[in-house]
């Protein structure tokens, strides 16, 4: 048992750490059965709901279409955001991760990849259905689900500085949306404004790549804020 | 532990002390300055009659509105980067006022929108972002009353308002270009009143009479906030028996 | 032996922690090298949890200085990641992964050479071997424990955390239970390691040991 | 100290169980600073948010206003849910409360007022606010007021008994929104409907005395519904 | 003597227990008086706090009976939570709200006439007099457990719960603590009240006290 090892620091390379941290994430998303699918109906139902409570006309609908899906895509991720640390918070995990061998962003980088493969995916494939059943049609569907998959990244990442500055606070869930909403406005807008103007035919690029800078800023900085975070509020 | 981290406050209670009642006065000069040329001097506006007059509270409210934010920006670098106690203070004492001036710039501008556009609210560019803007102060204020640890509480704040300033201008542009992208219902605000030097001149007053108050009132919270923070250090002590 | 290599030692000079009004130590100097020991005593609430958590690095002490093989432990420092294994009143258990994932788990967080033979020798050790495809969420209370005790038995021969934060490691133990504890940290030590544990209670290690009573201050 | 003292059991009469569970978590809610306040944030920015995703049509808003002011009434209360039980149940509370003095539909029923309070209430006071920012009127904002009042608290009675099922489950705040939000439809109809009804001049009075006669039902059976899936959770 | 009129007694016949495919107690047969204590032992992960919990009516036994009081122990009825008192490994304390409002809260659901002199005079006995206006998510492990204890205080006194399921009482605890607790409990006993406790430390009860000891089962 005491043989002499290389020291594991070696071995443990920043790629490692985030596939470390995201395996750990994905695994536990597939255990706890059905957290998968619950993002993914939380969305359903929401979405489901307007007709109900706006009324049955078909033109109105298809013209609130796009918001109501991004609105409500946009809340079941935020739903979903207290996973990423809670548990580990209250379990005294989070500690043990900031105390491991990997650098916390890059575990808070891992993170954000399982969260967004257990959310946003979901939604992006799930949108063109309840797009048609407000009447959308093929191009706008599409781009709906283009605007999603640029834009629920941000999301996560954005949640994610947010999950971690409540940790340990009464309310927190709530107090979390708080803090998250305002931030998610951009998204909102783009993805949306690139929905709108697919219906009424304007170019759509603008918006979507829009998202994408957005997209690539997050991807460098948000990971260092997360972890910023975190430590905050394990001191 | 730096040197300035532990003295500034105990020094800077005194010096805020002293200043404070300079700050209200002017406040309190230019505001009745800038009002009286507001209200009675300058001339009535030909197209809107006398409502224009808000502009002198609206406009002024505004712009504090949004440079507060930038100023917690700046105070919220100080205190992630050299982690200076005073500045983490200082946001928190900001806070309310720049959240009060967000709320009076809604306000006043919903009041004058009712007779210029015959609607108290239109979903502007200017109006949107002010509403998030609002929202961003008050997600700060919320996230600082919550947690319960000072030390931490600065910390979380000063990250998101960080955070936040970042997506400020982000925000502003995306509000001013999805209003744009269907044309809304909104008149554009810089539409031409002429505005006359006058008016010009109360607007600046009552701007100046803005900042004035900001600052007094800020350093009020921010004495507040030190003795119930140090409450129990020394200097605090002898603070508190002088006054006694 | 294995680390003489990188011996480990912890130098503490003038460590200070203030919570609220109350002082909870001041001036606290001590050290520590490799095989050595160091147990926290003194009555609830003296300020053992909060000086292991400073040694860590997860808390920041008000005055003085924590040197950690010859660095000063700042929050989260790769030195100190390397170096600390840390173990406090939680667990660190994902109630919905079995045992031996949990242990996988935090090994995988350390190195990446633990091989399922050695987690399983080491789940066999602290007598959870027939528990470890149980799910986490149903052990007892020293069940939990002892996986923290298989993580640490592996991390004496592998991983090469050489000083080891312990906060009361024998809470809800057994009698076999804490005799494995000390047989588990004396081999730690004999094999160059380091230790500070909190604990009210007797542990009879083997080999240099110093204690450190903590008094309640006014 | 060992004065003989009646049975305490003769003290504890039902109406003092339901105040002790009321003080407590109204205490509670008022300790943790601006928890008040954070579902009703929660509510304004969300209803701000669906002007940003459909467009600043004034017309096309206030046509979907009462719909949307509905629907994020009853997901702001439904993100509240959590704090009527979790807490309690992480910490061992709810073992001490189920093993208490006072039969646990008396303390569930407590448990239930506070959170209207908290939650119900703001809601419905702030509401016109929201009406007006989308056009509505005097009446209009009035039937959304009457409608909340009443709908509120079955939202919170409903909610208590998907929350108190889901308690120990991961993922558990989501998973209970799956529970909780089909039970919520009938509400949201006959909320909506009134507010509906009410701006195309058609008379209100049947959809709001529906909600009236859920809430008497409510009232009667959802303590004890609560009580059990308290039980069911705590085995 | 105060409680003789409602002398406590509890009857425990062949009661078992299973976990998944485990057996963990089968045939279980005891009975508990006034005065006295039974005290359960075993290895980790043997079933006392299964145990305890069957008797508090907490889990559903799948054989045999728990008799309290001439009544059957169902999940909460009446005669069980007038009568018992039940403090597992969580300490019901809510973050947010001082020591003593902690106490009074966990009062409030046994009896509504414990004067406040009383709850502070309960504090001081534990030690958390100077503590007493301070938030619990500030205090430490063992001070935690002394609210509990500053409750059980109270109770032989007061709220009259006569029977105590108690579980790793001592837990986090230091050397003064347990020793105040053993005290508690004797005088508890001498009040005519009777309690279960799972513990893997000697505890010292004077009086009647009899031993459980429960093995692991194949
Ligand atoms: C709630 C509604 C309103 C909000 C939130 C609002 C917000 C603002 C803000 C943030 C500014 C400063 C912008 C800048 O200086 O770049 C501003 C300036 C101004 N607002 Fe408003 N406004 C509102 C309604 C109105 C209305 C109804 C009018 C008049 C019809 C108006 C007229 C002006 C004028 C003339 C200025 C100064 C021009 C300028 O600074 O460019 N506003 N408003
Ligand atoms: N804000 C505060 N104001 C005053 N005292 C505080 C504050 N926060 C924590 N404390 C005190 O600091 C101490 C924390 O001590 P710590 O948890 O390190 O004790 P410990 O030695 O681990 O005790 P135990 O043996 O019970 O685990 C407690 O006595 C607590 O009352
Ligand atoms: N579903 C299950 N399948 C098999 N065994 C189970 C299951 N659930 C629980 N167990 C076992 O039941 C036992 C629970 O025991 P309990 O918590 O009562 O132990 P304990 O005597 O209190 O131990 P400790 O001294 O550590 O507190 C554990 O050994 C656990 O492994
Ligand atoms: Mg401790
Ligand atoms: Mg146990």
């Amino acid at each position: 048992m005491s043989a002499v090892l290389p020291r594991a620091n070696e071995l443990t390379t920043p790629e490692r750490g985030v596939w470390v941290a995201m395996r750990r994430d994905l695994r536990l998303a597939v255990r706890s059965k059905g957290e998968l699918a619950q993002a993914l109906a939380f969305f359903v139902i929401v979405v489901s709901l307007f007709p109900l409570a706006i009324g049955p006309e078909s033109a109105l609908l298809k013209r609130v279409a796009p918001g109501v899906v991004w609105v409500c895509a946009l809340l079941a991720v935020m739903l979903t955001l207290p996973r990423i640390f809670q548990s580990d918070y209250l379990d005294g995990t989070l500690e043990q991760l900031a105390l491991s061998r990997y650098p916390l962003p890059v575990l808070c980088a891992g993170k954000m990849i399982a969260h967004w493969l257990t959310t946003g995916v979901p939604l992006a494939i799930t949108a063109p259905l309840l797009g048609l059943q407000f009447g959308l049609e093929g191009r706008e569907l599409m781009v709906i689900v283009a605007g999603l998959i640029l834009g629920t990244p941000i999301l996560t990442m954005l949640g994610a500085i947010g999950a971690a500055l409540v940790l340990g606070v009464r309310g927190g869930s709530i107090l979390m949306a708080l803090l998250v909403l305002p931030l998610y406005i951009p998204v909102l807008i783009f993805g949306a404004g690139a929905a709108e103007a697919s219906m009424v035919g304007v170019d759509v690029t603008a918006n979507l790549s829009l998202l994408a800078a957005m997209l690539l800023i997050g991807m460098v900085v948000t990971p260092f804020a997360a972890a910023a975070a975190v430590k905050i509020s394990l001191d | 532990m730096s040197l300035f981290k532990y003295s500034a406050p105990s020094s800077f209670y005194p010096l805020a002390g002293k200043l404070v009642p300079w700050f209200g006065t002017l406040a309190f000069v230019a505001a009745v300055i800038g009002l009286y040329l507001g209200l009675f001097v300058a001339p009535e506006d030909f197209q809107q009659g006398e409502v224009y007059r808000i502009i002198f509270i609206h406009v002024p409210t505004a712009w504090m509105a949004m440079f507060i934010y930038l100023l917690m920006a700046g105070y919220a670098v100080l205190t992630l980067v050299y982690q200076t106690r005073l500045s983490a203070m200082m946001m928190e004492a900001l806070a309310p006022t720049g959240a009060m001036f967000t709320a009076i710039a809604l306000w006043t501008g919903a009041l004058w929108g009712k007779p210029t556009w015959g609607t108290y609210w239109a979903w502007d560019a200017r109006m949107t972002s002010t509403l998030i803007l609002l929202f961003l102060y008050v997600g700060y204020i919320a996230l600082v009353n919550a947690i319960e640890d000072k030390k931490r509480a600065d910390k979380a704040g000063a990250l998101l308002v960080l955070v936040g300033s970042v997506n400020v201008p982000i925000i502003y542009f995306s509000v001013k270009w999805w209003n744009t992208l269907h044309q809304g219902a909104s008149v554009s605000i810089t539409q031409g009143n002429k505005m006359a030097a006058i008016m010009l001149a109360a607007m600046a007053i009552m701007a100046f009479a803005c900042w004035m108050y900001s600052i007094a009132v800020a350093f009020c919270r921010v004495r507040a906030i030190i003795l119930e923070r140090e409450g129990q250090s020394q200097w605090v002590k002898s603070i508190k028996e002088a006054v006694s | 032996m294995a680390l003489a290599a990188d011996a480990v030692t912890l130098e503490v000079k003038g460590l200070g922690l203030a919570r609220g009004s109350r002082c909870l130590f001041a001036d606290l100097d001590f050290s520590l090298v490799s095989g050595h020991a160091l147990i926290l005593r003194g009555p609830n609430g003296v300020g053992k949890t909060s000086l292991l958590r400073v040694l860590a690095g997860l808390t920041i002490a008000d005055s003085g200085s924590v040197v950690l093989q010859a660095a000063r432990v700042r929050a989260f420092a790769p030195h100190v990641r390397d170096n600390v294994l840390y173990i406090g009143h939680a667990n660190a258990l994902k109630d919905d992964l079995t045992v031996q994932e949990n242990l996988a788990d935090q090994l995988a967080l350390d190195t990446n050479d633990v091989t399922l033979a050695d987690q399983l020798g080491a789940l066999d050790a602290v007598h959870l071997g027939d528990r470890r495809d149980m799910l986490a969420r149903r052990l007892s209370q020293g069940q939990k424990r002892r996986v923290g005790l298989a993580r640490l038995r592996l991390n004496c021969g592998l991983a090469h955390k050489s000083m080891w934060l312990l906060d009361e490691p024998t809470n809800a133990l057994d009698e076999q239970g804490s005799a494995l504890f000390v047989e588990t940290v004396n081999r730690h030590l004999s094999m160059g390691g380091a230790a500070v544990i909190a604990s009210h209670l007797p542990l009879g290690l083997s080999g240099p040991v110093a204690e450190l009573q903590m008094q309640e201050r006014a």
